[in-house]
């Protein structure tokens, strides 16, 4: 174990997995000689060289095809994008390559290409810069999506997603980079699917991923000192799913609130919560209750911004909500 | 059409020059062997018996969906495919039976894949637009238009990461020129110098569109922008073609870096199976002219002929083979199954976590 | 009232408009001399010049970011999309330039603009061209979206759409184009956001939107032979959302399939079936069930493709395990 | 610089040939009055002392988010857009106080909008990348590399569809030329014969990219391919500019159709706050010795006290004027109130349908 960044320990996992396999390397928009607009890929290029970590054009439709290309054949690219508010250009090739091609080709190809980056909003970087892009990645079945919490998941999910022979998003948090956390040396790879349950309780389940999962944990804590103990179950992933650890948690508190920092329309809450009442119905004593980002394109001002971003008050409101407790004093 | 091959831009190869090239051209189409020659033959017309053969299923419903034929344009998958090896890469459009046949993949296989059967080199799962065979390096089969460019590119880079000296051919229609993946495909392979050969298929028209609508500008004059050497070939000329592949080709594996080719054609049939030969974009004289002039089985045909190369009787037993292998493949086809409904589940994923389910359903649940 | 096809009443709710509004034109891939990939547009050439009715490159990105320029000074565009599956391309201008400018201008810049064109899977068109593409339109606040499934509907909500001030986008269908049915005659402009109750029942709602509801109403038919009678309500506008309607249906009857012909993971369904149990949980039955395309990428065989589509026999299955009533004879 | 105008490619109009550039630039340059050199000093002046300004107050959290100064690039802002008309377009990236002021908003509404507050020129909603003035013909501040381009191809659609005699100048970085967006919406306008004057900023980097890493061509070079004019000018010379553009501005205004400019500049600052002026990607000597030897202001400055026409005096009160305006502009953004929490959910549609609720809300809950 090693207390380290959220940052060092993605750059722990590219390096660990290029280490290992000639076939990985990075590529992406000021990866090389910047290492990295958020400094992930600190001193790859020095140890990789520029046939390994290489700086991209600002062509994300391209340089995404190019990778998905590159997989077709083998190799295992991790196609870094510098937020994914901008992979939205390249959704095609996201979509209609990565995610099909497998299938199409009766299993001739595969794609096993990484897509990494932050996604969600930072600190005022306003409507076009704050996007959580987690629905444009699973909506089309093909693609599967880990969003690392801590450190310590960040190293494993990623080394993971690289050695995944599917196409694997990996979305990251700007806000998160600079986390600390005790990371295990070594190989360490956490496989795909496998939610974790961030903290026990028996009486409400915060069900959450990414980022979010700090906010799902200070509403733990608040809801604690008045008596309140929640569950908080990371999904960790979001393709594949970790059925089985939802409906455990179901079943034993019978409330859920569900948190993500995007928006509500067919986010990733709609989806779980679908699928708790279509597979734990009769185990529900409330409704799913979601809490996300307000239905609006993130504003500039600050105190908009804040009104407009999900936070630990809300959660605990939320889960005092399923437990038709009252508001908190 | 007397310049058969024109290089433009910033050609920093032995490509021949604006002058040169139809001296060169008709030189070097001497020098091509008896042998080559009608085997390029024999390839053009396997290609036409077996569209004629898919036109006629798609009548009769036996094949599905959306289904363009190539009737026209074969000097181009000839020309630029044969010249190849097999662990060379090709990718492309939609367009693209005949160019599936020019890279080694057998008749059977592609009529299987257009009657959706499991023996089809997609397992059914693909269909016309989506032919695939890996293993001889033919990579699609691609739907989007201009979707498979920034692909071809990937190809050229791996090949380039591995230290390999393969070349991928990279085809796309005259409209995907339009398309900003082509920009920034062309981009990075010159950055990196990557060997890819990109081949427009200028048939002059993208659907209903004649490409002068579309751009002020020629085909041949969209690389430049990029730094990468163009060339012009009459892509109804399958010696051109085949003799500036030669080079083209030669060129890249020695490391020229990308390449870029206007091969100028034209479609006989309509845009794909529902759409009339001619209309209102264009007229049937039209078309009946280039079918006339421009037939690429017809121009070779009669240069053999011409040279004495090639009788009347070779010509009938060499259609009544490639015939016969049509024949056998629309068989072949037919009689191959309907893809196991077992399977409609496999190949999402390359596996399904132990650990996670994934959600694989369609009645509603969240079970696979 | 005429009898015309659902693609003639597109024609005339187009032709209406532009008659009525000079600002109006029409831009898209093949939509003025080859009258529209599917005829929709036919004639509108020769009526309006073209000035108005514009053969765009294939260039998909661009036109869609032209007309939303174009719709930052007053003009009211209708961007054909050949087929959503292509719009794919142009999703960043849809969600960074169309969805977001009204906001982040502070409602200086209206964006009147109307995307369109057929969604969805028509027959054996294999992957990458039968995709539903409704969850990639609105997840993002900013876009509004209608779905019509019948001539009438269609003349209706597109003058409504192309009349409204924000972006709309109304997602048609390949195979809805021959339908016939009655349509009222003149001006005819049916407001966003409002559903239609398709047919009547009391015994389960079948929840649907677009091409869908045909299979809807297939469905209900044959429930009706066992004696159980179905509301088939189209919601028609998924966003707006016409939530009272919603939310009556699942008062009177108590139990909900949604129907819908795109994939599970986050699709409209998803988003219904939460709402419901949001708003509804006591009213609820029985869980929310969700008849769905196979979470698979389309695939080209017949069977396969057949056994990847949502039928009326599954809506049918489904009411039965809503309703708890064992599967039909 | 000596030429500090040059003209490429296919040009159809008058602009000056590469040779005669130099001599009609400084020819002409003599020809602008006393009062538009002033007046151009003045300006260029009023961007610097407002962006120092903004960079303070970014230091102390007064401004939030990203925040990209233009320092150093002035000359281009004041010397495209000051030949417009108030009822011109202007569209650009992210990189844009300058240039919303050029193009006539008020320091106060552009320093309140960094602000984050009320009366900020978006209300507060956009902040720095999203700098909009529909009054005044400025259409942002877009924060999408290259996503502004289409859009001014829209504008300029706009103008010829109601038979105007406007210009859009759309700016974009070299970086941005990179972008599928940039064929597809160059391609069109020439097509169309739009109303449009493209402008690359090229200041030679993109972040820490230089643009000869990702290209092998010149900026000057992109546009031949779809048969737009290129113009290549010294953008730190804002009379050569100046000059560039009104020609420009009145040929587009009789109908030349769309054309292109490659204004060489150079960024002063770091990319954005958070960014080091130099660092691994260029020298601290290289940026020393732009600012030493590029400076627009003080080039314009030294011409202007050389000729005569200006005394270090007047620049002194020019100065402190300008920084006037500045300060009030800041006191201005300080005392403007927030957005009033309850408008959070206005504006994300015209109207909300008084037929169907939209699904506005945080709480989960699906009313709003
Ligand atoms: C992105 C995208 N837009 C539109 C289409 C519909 N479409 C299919 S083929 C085609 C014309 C393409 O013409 P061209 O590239 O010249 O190829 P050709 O058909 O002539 O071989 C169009 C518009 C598509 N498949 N993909
Ligand atoms: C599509 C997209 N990709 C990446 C970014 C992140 N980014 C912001 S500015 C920038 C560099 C742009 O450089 P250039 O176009 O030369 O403009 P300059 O900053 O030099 O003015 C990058 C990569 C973005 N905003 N949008
Ligand atoms: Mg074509
Ligand atoms: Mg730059």
């Amino acid at each position: 174990m090693a207390r380290m960044t959220y940052r060092d320990a993605l750059n722990a996992a590219m390096v660990q997995e290029m280490e290992r396999d000639d076939s990985v390397f990075l590529m992406g928009e000021e990866v090389a000689e910047y290492d990295g607009a958020y400094k992930v890929s600190k001193g790859m290029l020095e140890r990789f060289g520029d046939q390994r970590v290489v700086d991209a054009p600002i062509s994300e439709l391209g340089f995404t095809g190019l990778c998905v290309g590159a997989a077709m054949t083998g190799l295992r690219p991790i196609c870094e994008f510098m937020t994914f508010n901008f992979s939205i250009l390249a959704l095609d090739q996201v979509i209609n390559s990565a995610a099909k091609m497998h299938y199409m080709t009766n299993g001739q190809v595969n794609i096993p290409v990484v897509f990494r980056g932050p996604t969600g909003a930072a600190l005022q970087l306003s409507a076009q810069h704050s996007q959580a892009c987690e629905t444009y990645y699973v909506h089309a079945p093909g693609v599967k999506l880990v969003t690392p919490a801590t450190p310590a998941d960040a190293k494993g999910l990623l080394a993971a997603a690289i050695r995944d022979d599917d196409p694997v998003a990996v979305m990251e948090g700007e806000l998160l980079y600079n986390v600390q956390g005790e990371v295990p040396d070594g190989e360490y790879v956490i496989p795909l699917g496998v939610a974790d349950l961030k903290r026990e309780g028996s009486d409400v389940s915060i069900v959450t991923h990414g980022k979010m999962v700090h906010v799902a944990l200070q509403a733990a804590d608040k809801l604690a000192k008045d008596g309140i103990e929640a569950d908080v179950l990371d999904l960790r992933s979001i393709r594949p799913l970790d059925v089985d650890a939802i409906l455990e948690t179901v079943r034993k508190t019978n409330r859920v609130v569900y948190l993500e920092e995007g928006w509500p329309y067919v986010g990733v809450g709609a989806q779980i919560a679908t699928l708790i009442q279509e597979e734990a119905f009769d185990h529900l004593d409330a409704p799913v209750t979601r809490v996300t980002q307000a239905d609006v394109p993130m504003p500039y001002a600050k105190n908009l911004e804040q009104l407009a971003k999900p936070n630990a008050n809300r959660v605990v409101d939320a889960c005092r909500a399923v437990l038709y407790a009252g508001t908190a004093a | 059409m007397a310049d058969a091959t024109k290089t433009k831009g910033k050609s920093t190869r032995s490509s021949p020059d604006a002058a040169g090239a139809s001296r060169n051209g008709q030189g070097k189409g001497d020098e091509l062997s008896k042998e080559t020659l009608l085997g390029l033959l024999k390839e053009m017309l396997l290609y036409r018996r077996f569209e004629e053969k898919a036109e006629e299923a798609y009548a009769i419903g036996k094949i599905g969906g959306f289904c363009h034929l190539h009737i026209g344009q074969e000097a181009v998958a000839a020309g630029c495919i044969k010249p190849l090896r097999e662990d060379d890469y090709v990718i492309t459009a939609y367009r693209e039976h005949t160019q599936a046949l020019a890279k080694g993949l057998s008749a059977k296989s592609v009529m299987a894949e257009l009657f959706g059967r499991v023996d089809g080199c997609s397992g059914g799962r693909g269909g016309s637009m989506h032919l695939f065979d890996n293993t001889k390096g033919f990579m699609g089969g691609h739907g989007i238009v201009g979707g498979q460019i920034p692909l071809g590119a990937g190809l050229g880079w791996s090949i380039k990461y591995r230290g390999g000296d393969q070349v991928c051919v990279c085809f796309m229609g005259d409209a995907a020129v339009n398309q900003g993946a082509f920009l920034e495909a062309l981009n990075m392979s010159a950055i990196w110098d990557l060997p890819v050969i990109y081949v427009v298929e200028n048939n002059a028209y993208g659907m209903g569109t004649a490409f002068s609508r579309v751009s002020r500008t020629e085909i041949v004059e969209r690389s430049a922008a990029y730094g990468i050497p163009a060339h012009s070939v009459d892509g109804q000329d399958v010696v051109a073609t085949y003799q500036l592949f030669t080079d083209l080709v030669k060129g890249v594996r020695e490391g020229s870096g990308p390449q870029y080719v206007d091969a100028r054609t034209y479609r006989f049939k309509g845009h794909s199976m529902s759409d009339p030969v001619s209309g209102t974009y264009r007229s049937k004289e039209e078309v009946e002219e280039a079918v006339e002039e421009r037939d690429p089985i017809r121009i070779l045909r009669d240069r053999l002929m011409g040279d004495d190369l090639l009788t009347q009787e070779a010509l009938e037993a060499m259609d009544a083979e490639v015939r016969a292998v049509c024949d056998e493949a629309t068989e072949f086809a037919e009689a191959s199954a309907l893809p196991d409904p077992s399977t409609l589940y496999d190949h999402v994923y390359a596996e399904v976590n132990e650990h996670g389910r994934l959600f694989l359903d369609n009645r509603g649940g969240s079970r696979g």
